[in-house]
Formats: structure tokens, C-alpha cells, sequence
């Protein structure tokens, strides 16, 4: 640990700090209100869990996976059962597909909700966190129809998901799909075009494609720099071909292309897209198998697999190396927050300590998914 | 209360000095007594109104736990704080940090003084009335540097930093705007300030419909006042989600309540001043002009000046839950690229306009040209 | 682009540092000696048709059967939308490799992990420090031979 | 200067446009969307993943049920009985480890033998008030059968 000179001051924020979105601490040297550098330090919230994949077996690891980003565990429960079904070899049945895509839709914007709603209460409004969280709400209830779980859902399984959707589970998602819009003007009215708010993120934290890239900076926090790279749209899986949406990018609306309030903006136009997925979605719902058939052991043959999904927060890739055996040999989670954080450093010299906080929260990290 | 006490030591003319004395101490003690009971009762009620607006603004209920509606529930806070432990850090600067939460509360409750309640109704009618609260009331920004020097935690400087930075930058604007209205009626008392607002139904001589400058003046200062209670979207001193808790992070208990009912009452102080100068005050518009008796008349008119600051009160706990918080460096260029301006320009202009329609107000102007 | 192509241009630039494709694995990966990597990644990068900007991933493996370790490197190519994976060999008892931090500044943090996990040593790093576990941890926890230990300070493990 | 102005202006504008949405749950009452909890307790769906029970008469003690548990939160032992059946003399599930996965009740065989409730407040003051305890006991008359400790032959 350096020591402080005298010019700076040396503050520890975290790990425990109301806005570090969970146990990340960072180490900021200050000069009076300006960082002049931010050292990030992790693992406060490491778990093991790719130790653990190693001695469970492979149904057995889906619900850990809930446990990465649980916030979208949807969407990691899919990206495992999609490794796991590359090396099986397994077809999943077109329902299955498509029930997949709603619940990842879904949770897609039941997460972007939480980054919308946690950046501005790291702003200092109150309020929309609690209407995000009202609305997440809504989104809740249909897992929990689905599953019974309503945040860890262990829904989505190898060979396609664990029950078939209940009675009711449709006409509720159009009664929220109905309404959901309307929501989304009144945040934009709330937060997203309030021009404090603007001030606040606008041409702050600026990532340039080149830094995205060299970072490895994935999901809305790269399309909010201009580059129109989504895993849905450049390698599409399930029936994300068949579907009908836009991939919003960045376009420096209210200062710089890929700035602070782009990359929250990327969100709150996503969450419209995954409605209309959703919408689209449930029109294609034939009826059919809601699963494949599954060898009660798994065994997957010798080989090795990396494979990626979109998740909220960017790609989440599983790299799984099978050795014949029931349990994984090796399991490598690449989690999108952990590259994400990794640009904190380059971004954080020079701003001020609010701004700090802007860039933690508009870069939408969630500590579990980065300590794994 | 001095004319009051000038009446009873006059009738008490033939005892000796001494009783005199204890006679003014008496009765100054029991007045004080009077104005800490309501200025305690107004803090209470002020957090419970604070959380129900909260919860009405968020969609939710707010306190209804203790008792009826969770009227209760500010003596239940209070007992909370009081039987807590208090702690003193050990690195602590003993003095300043136990001072500063003293001095803090002794000057927010000496700027209840001079306010003029009714036409009988003050603790004292000075004649410097306005000038005395801007003065007790900057005393804040001096005891927030002492507790948060004396905290010896840096969340606790930034914090006082920041707040003393602010608060003394928003003097500026606040004087200027006060200035603005105050040479209308050309006095610093209250009350004469108050009288000068009578007529015109009670409400169209109000100072700020006196004409554009005090009008634009009212604003400024409300604005300003905001800034100078240290409430969103100014609340960068105790910003929770950038320094924890700013100059109060190391405070617990009765001490950190201390800090807590001053803002409160900051905030009354700053609704009642604006009441006084721009809103008339305690005059009853409308009935105001009826004869009724003395008594009923006194009533009114607290109720009256109650329910305009509790307006402005209100205005400012939605505009909390409305808004994010500004960051430090914009804080200031609103104060000095902004408001500052618009209050010398109100000041020269309100000059100008006194100098040249002889301080007719844009209602008697109209007036005048219905009679002719 | 296919994986045997690029294979192919490596194997012309690089030479005997190319070792070998494996295309049974998703995506085909090309083993590369540990000597070339940083300049095989740095070519991979820069090449024009190639322009492997993102570093997708980077992941140690402990193959103890084999008496080896691989650091493999997933590359892809927003460009192009192609995806290969890199793998260097190194020798268990003493795991060294060249930095590629240099390359992809994200390298960093994923080759503080290797180390952290596997105890892969990437010379010429920056900041080799542990990143998930507290620093004063003793061994490496997601080699196959690591032995739980029974106590951490004060602490029942 | 007209720069000046026109930010000013477009400030306030997206302030009252903010103002404007919290004033309008700010009056009116019927938009609060919480509940009162203890008073008002809200219904799971039917597949709610609650509290696990077992329903330990029709229980086949075939251990399934253990052996999938990623968290090894089932407690599960079985000797057996004079009719050489599989008697569950010991069957704890650990509410504080069980994640609610739901991997269990798939894999139990028998219909309606180990399913979720839909309770969920069965909090405790102690940790050993977590577990449940299902088992039916050592057999009064019984020569001990092969013991099945779960999980050895597993993992």
C-alpha cells in the first residue's frame, strides 16, 4: 500500500460505503475534492465458486450460477445451461427456446431497472430507485408465477427449463407490458432528462471504443461508446434471429459519445427493446416440450467449450473444460462487471469524488459477479 | 417580549432593582422556554411530516406504526436518539466535537427570536430583526466546521469543507435578495415589514407582488435558502451516497440529533424570513379587512403565517424528493454565474423602481389607474 | 474468418512458435509457444482481416494429470464477429509467461487472477499482486493438488 | 448570453417536468403500492418455493433427494425395517443452508413426498430452530440394516 504523501489525502471508500453497489473498495488519493488516482480492490465477496463447480456436478452448479449476477440470474442460468448443452450436444425444443428468451428479456429489464434506480440514488434522488424497484416488483411476481423464486431462480436448466409456464402467466406480462411504457416516460421525465442529472453524468467518464476495447468493456457500457456490438444481434442464440428489435448505441445525445449519461441512457432504451422482445415472444408461443430429453447423469464427452449470452451487464461467458466425468474439470466464469471495473483506474484519475460515484454507477458493476 | 417586559417593570416601578432584575430574567426564561417547547414540537412534527411526504411522493404510506396515522413516531425517534449510546471517537478533537452540536442548535433556535408570529405575538420585535437572523444563522456554517474538524474523520471534512464553502457562498444571494425587499419598507424589523404588507386584500401588497424585481427576488432567495439548509439538490455537505454522512458521520445519539432538529429548524427560519418579506407575512388575506376581535384576530394571523411557511416547508421537502444532488464545482457556478447576478440585477432594479414610482407597488399602480 | 486461416497466417509469421490447431474445441484454439505469445497476440491484434481488439477472456488451467498448466486466451473480433482461443503451455513445477498487458491493458486484472488462483507467474506484469483472496493467503486454491487449510487467523476455515 | 438564458430555462423546464410527476403521487393517495405486512399478508403463487417439507410416511429413503443437494442441507439416513424396506430414520433439512433451488423435489421420485411449502416465516432464535426434522426414528424391533450415509458414495 502506498503511503500518502503530503500533497493528498488518502481515503479508503468501502467496503462498506452506501454507493460502492456492495463490498468494493476502493483506495482514492485525493487532492481536496479531485482523485488523483482510485485503486479498486476486489474479492471481499469471493465465494469460489469456480472451485465449487469442481466438485459438484453439472445440474448441480445451475444454482450457483443464480448466484453471480443476482440480479439477472436469468440470464446466467441460461449462458451455463447454454455451455453445458454445447458440449452435450443438446437440441432444445423451440417452446423451451422461446420461453428462455422471455425470462431473459425479462430479467433483463428487471436488472436495468436496479441501474437505473441505484445510479440515481447514488445522484442523491431518492425516489426513482423506489419507482424502479416498484416496477421490478411487477417483474418479481411473474418469476416467482414461473418458478416460485424471486430472485434466485434455478428456472432455466440444461435441456431447456425446469416447468412449463402457469396458467395466467401470459395475460399478466401483457397486462405489465401494457403499462410499462408509461413508466418509462415518467422516469425519463424524473431523471433521465432532468438537467441535473444531465450535468451530473454528461461528458463525465468518457470510455473512447479504443479504451472499450482494450478494457474489454462489454454489454450497454460498450454500445454506449458507438459500437453496435450485441451477442443477441452478432451471434445470435435461441430465436434472437427471428426477433424484431433495435440495438441502441451511444450517440453523445447530451455531451460525448460514451459518456456517463450515455451508458445510463443505453439502459432505459434497452429496457424498451426487451419489452418489445417480450411482446413479440409471447405471440410465438407454440405449444411443446418445455424441456429436451436429459440423460438423468449428465456426462459430457471430452472437449472444451467457451460460450457467451448477452447479459444485462454485458457477455457472460462460461469456458468449461469436461474431462468425461460428471463434474466440470474446469470452469471459468468471465464475468462482465469484473472487465467493466477493471477501467475504473483510467477513468477515476482527475474527477471529482461525486464523480467517482457517477462512474461506479453508470457502469452498473454488481460485486458478486466480479469475486465470483 | 421586551415591550412586555418593559410593562411590568415599569409597573413594578416603585420595587427595588434586584426584583426587577429577577423579573425580566423570569420572564425572558419562560419565554425562551415557550419558544424551545414549539420550536421542539415544530422539529418533531417537521420529521414526521418530512417521512409521510416522503412516503407520498415514493408510493408508499410512511410512518402508521406509532399511534394513530404514526403521529407518534417522532417521539419515538426521539426517545431512540436519546437512549442511545454516545459515542466519542477516540481520535476526536473532544472539545470541538462536543461543542459543535450546541452551538449548531443554539443558533438555529436564536434565529426564532425575532420572528413576528401576529401583530402581538414575538419573542422580541428588534429593530435589526432580518440582519440579526442572517447573522445568527452563518454561526451554523462555523459550529459544522467544528464538529467536522473535530471528528477527525475525513468523510467528516469533506463534509465540512463542502458546507462551509456553501453556506457562505449562498449568504451572498440570500442578502442581496433580502435587500431587494427589505428597502421597500426601508426597516429591518419584522413586524413594520409585516404592516408595510397590509392591504390589497391581504394578498396583491404582498412584497413579492410588489413588483418584477422582489418577485424574481423571492425566488433567489428560495433557491438560495435551500442551499443554505443544506437540502436536496443542495445537500452536497451530507451527501450519504459520496461522503457517508458528511460532517456528521461520527456524530450518534442526542449529538447527532442536535444536527439533525437544526436543519429543521434552518428550515423554518428560512420558510418564516421568506414568509415575512415577500408573502406578507401573518396578514389575513381576504378577512383580513373584516372587524373581528383582538383574539380571534391573533389566532388567524398565527395560523396564517403557520400555514405559509408550512407551504414553503412542504415545497421544499418535494423538491428533495424530486431532485439529484448537484456536485460541488456546479453548486457553486449556480451561486456565483447565476443567482448572485439575478440578485444584484434585483437589487439595482428594485432600487431604481423605488426611486422613480416612489415604492408603489404594480398593485397600487393598478389601483390607481382603475380609480382615474 | 476460419480458425484454419488464421492457423495458417500465424503459422507463416510466426513459425515453429505455432504448435498446434485444435479444432474439436469451441472456438478452435491454436497453442502457441510460451516464448511468442506476447507477440503473437500483439500480431493477432494489429493484423489487418485478424484486428483481435477485445481480450475476451483469459483463464488458467491446472492440468495436473499432464504435469502441465495453460493459460488460454480467448480472443475475439467485434470487427469481424470471429472468435479464437490461444493456448500457451507451461511447465507445472514453475509456471512463467510473458505479460500480454501491454497488448490488452484488461490483461491486467485476469492475469492477477491466473496468478492468484493457479500461482501462474506472468513476468514483466505491472502489479502482480492476489486479487480475490486476502494477500496474506498461502497457496494457490484452484490448483488440483490444493489442500484446504484448517484455520485463517483467527478463523475456522 | 442567449445561451445563458436558454440553459436556464431549459433547466427549469425539466425540473417542473420532474416536479410535476412527484406532486402527482405526492396528492394523490391511491398510488402507494405497499402493503401492510403483518396485517396483510400476501398469497405465494402455487409455485412458491418455501419452506421444505417432507411428507415422511410415503418417503422411500432412496436418498435422492440428499445426494442432488448442491449445499448438503438434507440430513438423510436410513436403515432397514423388518420388511427390508428403506426406513428414513433420520431425515433434517437445514433451513439456514438450503437455497431453495428446488433440485430436491425434482429429483424425489414419489409424488407429493418432498415438495415446498408456501410458508416462509419460520424464522427462529437459534440456528438448530432452522432444522427441520422429518425422521422416524431408530425402528423399536429391528436388526440394523446397512447404513446409507448419504453422500459418501457421491462425491
Amino acid at each position: 500500500m502506498a503511503v500518502a504523501d503530503e500533497k493528498f489525502m488518502q481515503v479508503s471508500m468501502g467496503p462498506q460505503h452506501p454507493s460502492t453497489h456492495g463490498v468494493l473498495r476502493l483506495l482514492v488519493r485525493t487532492d481536496g475534492e479531485v482523485l488523483s488516482s482510485v485503486k479498486p480492490y476486489i474479492g471481499y465477496l469471493h465465494r469460489g465458486l469456480e472451485k465449487i463447480a469442481e466438485r459438484v456436478t453439472y445440474p448441480q452448479f445451475t444454482p450457483f450460477t443464480d448466484r453471480l449476477d443476482y440480479l439477472a440470474s436469468m440470464n446466467c442460468n441460461l449462458a451455463y445451461a447454454m455451455t453445458v448443452e454445447r458440449l452435450l450436444g443438446i437440441e432444445i425444443p423451440r417452446r423451451a427456446q422461446v420461453i428462455r428468451v422471455i425470462m431473459a428479456e425479462l430479467n433483463r429489464i428487471s436488472s436495468h431497472l436496479i441501474a437505473f434506480g441505484s445510479l440515481s440514488s447514488d445522484m442523491g434522488a431518492f425516489t426513482p430507485f423506489l419507482f424502479g424497484i416498484r416496477e421490478r416488483e411487477a417483474i418479481n411476481d411473474l418469476f416467482e408465477m414461473v418458478c416460485g423464486a424471486r430472485l434466485t431462480f434455478n428456472y432455466i436448466r440444461i435441456g431447456g427449463v425446469s416447468q412449463d409456464l402457469p396458467e395466467g402467466f401470459t395475460d399478466r406480462t401483457k397486462e405489465f407490458l401494457d403499462y410499462f411504457p408509461a413508466k418509462i416516460r415518467e422516469y425519463n421525465d424524473l431523471l433521465s432528462y432532468n438537467s441535473i442529472f444531465i450535468k451530473r453524468l454528461a461528458d463525465i467518464a468518457v470510455i473512447r471504443p479504443e479504451d472499450a476495447f482494450d478494457y474489454g468493456i462489454t454489454g450497454p457500457n460498450l454500445r454506449a461508446s458507438g459500437i453496435r456490438w450485441d451477442l443477441r444481434r452478432a451471434e445470435p442464440y435461441l430465436v434472437y434471429n427471428e426477433l424484431d428489435f433495435d440495438v441502441p448505441v451511444g450517440r453523445g445525445e447530451m455531451g460525448t459519445t460514451g459518456d456517463a449519461w450515455d451508458r445510463y441512457m443505453m439502459r432505459i432504451y434497452e429496457m424498451e427493446q426487451s419489452a418489445k422482445i417480450v411482446g413479440q415472444c409471447l405471440g410465438m408461443l407454440a405449444p411443446g416440450d418445455h424441456t429436451a430429453k436429459v440423460p438423468r447423469v449428465l456426462k459430457p464427452p471430452v472437449g472444451e467449450a467457451y460460450v457467451r449470452a448477452e447479459n444485462p451487464r454485458g457477455e457472460l461467458g462460461f469456458y468449461l473444460i469436461s474431462d468425461g466425468s460428471t463434474k466440470p474439470y474446469r470452469l471459468k466464469i468471465r464475468t462482465p462487471s469484473f472487465a467493466n471495473l477493471s477501467i475504473v483506474p483510467k477513468l477515476g484519475k482527475g474527477v471529482m469524488i461525486a464523480d467517482l460515484i457517477a462512474i461506479i454507477g453508470s457502469l452498473d458493476i454488481i460485486l458478486p459477479e466480479i469475486d465470483r | 417580549m421586551i415591550g412586555l417586559i418593559g410593562h411590568v417593570t415599569s409597573s413594578l416601578a416603585h420595587a427595588g432593582p434586584l426584583v426587577r432584575l429577577l423579573v425580566t430574567v423570569v420572564i425572558m426564561l419562560v419565554s425562551a422556554m415557550v419558544v424551545l417547547a414549539v420550536a421542539l414540537l415544530y422539529e418533531g412534527a417537521a420529521t414526521y411530516a418530512e417521512r409521510k411526504v416522503a412516503g407520498d411522493i415514493q408510493a408508499r404510506i410512511g410512518p402508521n406504526r406509532v399511534g394513530p396515522y404514526g403521529l407518534l413516531q417522532f417521539v419515538a425517534d426521539g426517545v431512540k436518539l436519546l437512549i442511545k449510546e454516545d459515542i466519542i471517537p477516540f481520535y476526536a478533537d473532544r472539545w470541538l466535537f462536543i461543542g459543535a452540536p450546541y452551538i449548531v442548535f443554539t443558533a438555529s433556535f436564536a434565529a426564532f427570536v425575532p420572528l413576528s408570529y401576529s401583530e402581538h405575538v414575538s419573542v422580541a420585535d428588534l429593530n435589526v430583526g432580518v440582519l440579526y437572523v442572517v447573522a445568527i444563522s452563518s454561526v451554523v456554517s462555523m459550529a459544522i466546521l467544528m464538529g467536522a474538524w473535530g471528528s477527525n474523520n475525513k468523510w467528516s471534512l469533506f463534509g465540512g469543507m463542502r458546507a462551509v464553502a456553501q453556506i457562505i457562498s449562498y449568504e451572498i444571494p440570500i442578502v442581496l435578495s433580502l435587500l431587494a425587499a427589505v428597502i421597500l419598507p426601508a426597516s429591518l424589523d419584522m413586524k413594520d415589514i409585516i404592516v408595510y404588507q397590509s392591504g390589497g386584500l391581504g394578498i396583491f401588497r404582498w412584497l413579492v407582488f410588489n413588483n418584477p424585481f422582489t418577485f424574481l427576488s423571492f425566488f433567489v432567495y428560495f433557491i438560495a435558502a435551500i442551499a443554505e439548509v443544506n437540502r436536496t439538490p443542495f445537500d452536497i455537505p451530507e451527501a450519504e451516497s459520496e461522503i457517508v454522512a458528511g460532517y456528521h458521520t461520527e456524530y450518534t445519539g442526542m449529538r447527532f440529533a442536535f444536527f439533525f432538529m437544526a436543519e429543521y429548524g434552518d428550515m423554518f427560519v428560512v420558510s418564516a424570513i421568506a414568509t415575512t418579506l415577500f408573502l406578507g407575512g401573518w396578514q389575513v388575506p381576504i378577512i383580513g379587512g373584516l372587524s373581528m376581535p383582538v383574539w380571534l384576530r391573533e389566532v388567524l394571523e398565527v395560523a396564517v403565517f403557520f400555514a405559509k411557511v408550512f407551504l414553503l416547508i412542504y415545497v421544499m421537502m418535494w423538491i428533495r424528493w424530486t431532485l439529484p444532488r448537484l456536485r460541488v464545482d456546479q453548486l457553486m457556478d449556480l451561486c456565483w454565474k447565476y443567482l448572485t447576478p439575478i440578485a444584484f440585477f434585483n437589487l439595482v432594479g428594485a432600487s431604481v423602481w423605488v426611486l422613480l414610482l416612489h415604492g408603489r407597488g404594480v398593485y397600487d399602480l393598478v389601483a390607481g389607474l382603475l380609480i382615474h | 474468418m476460419e480458425a484454419k486461416k488464421i492457423f495458417d497466417i500465424l503459422s507463416g509469421k510466426f513459425g515453429g512458435s505455432i504448435q498446434q490447431l485444435q479444432e474439436s474445441t469451441f472456438p478452435p484454439s491454436v497453442v502457441v509457444g510460451s516464448d511468442a505469445i506476447v507477440e503473437v497476440c500483439d500480431f493477432l491484434k494489429k493484423a489487418e482481416g485478424l484486428d483481435f481488439l477485445s481480450l475476451v477472456c483469459l483463464s488458467g488451467v491446472d492440468l495436473k494429470e499432464q504435469g502441465r498448466m495453460t493459460v488460454v486466451y480467448h480472443l475475439g473480433s467485434m470487427k469481424h464477429g470471429h472468435m479464437i482461443a490461444i493456448k500457451v503451455e507451461l511447465d507445472r513445477s514453475s509456471p512463467h509467461v510473458r505479460t500480454v498487458e501491454k497488448v490488452w491493458p484488461v490483461a491486467n486484472w485476469y492475469e492477477r487472477e491466473a496468478y492468484d488462483m493457479f500461482g501462474i507467474v506472468f513476468d514483466g506484469h505491472s502489479d502482480l499482486r492476489r486479487i480475490l483472496m486476502p494477500e496474506d493467503w498461502e497457496g494457490h486454491p484452484m490448483r488440483k493438488d490444493y489442500v484446504y487449510p484448517k484455520r485463517y487467523h483467527t478463523w475456522d476455515v | 448570453m442567449a445561451g445563458y438564458f436558454k440553459r436556464m430555462f431549459s433547466s427549469i423546464k425539466s425540473i417542473m417536468a420532474g416536479m410535476r410527476v412527484t406532486i402527482g403521487y405526492g396528492v394523490n393517495p391511491k398510488t402507494e403500492v405497499t402493503q401492510q405486512y403483518p396485517e396483510v399478508r400476501r398469497e405465494p403463487f402455487d409455485r412458491f418455493r418455501g419452506k421444505l417439507f417432507v411428507d415422511i410416511n410415503i418417503c422411500t429413503g432412496c436418498t435422492a433427494c440428499a445426494r442432488i443437494c448442491p449445499v448438503d442441507a438434507i440430513v438423510l439416513k436410513t436403515v432397514r425395517d423388518e420388511n427390508k424396506k428403506l426406513r428414513p430414520v433420520v431425515f433434517d433439512i437445514d433451513n439456514a443452508k438450503c437455497i431453495y433451488c428446488g433440485l430436491c423435489v425434482e429429483a424425489c421420485p414419489v409424488d407429493n413426498c418432498l415438495y415446498f411449502e408456501k410458508k416462509y416465516e419460520f424464522s427462529s432464535y437459534s440456528r438448530e430452530g432452522l432444522v427441520s426434522h422429518f425422521g422416524l426414528g431408530e425402528p423399536k424391533s429391528a436388526e440394523k440394516g446397512p447404513e446409507d450415509d448419504r453422500k459418501e458414495a457421491v462425491k
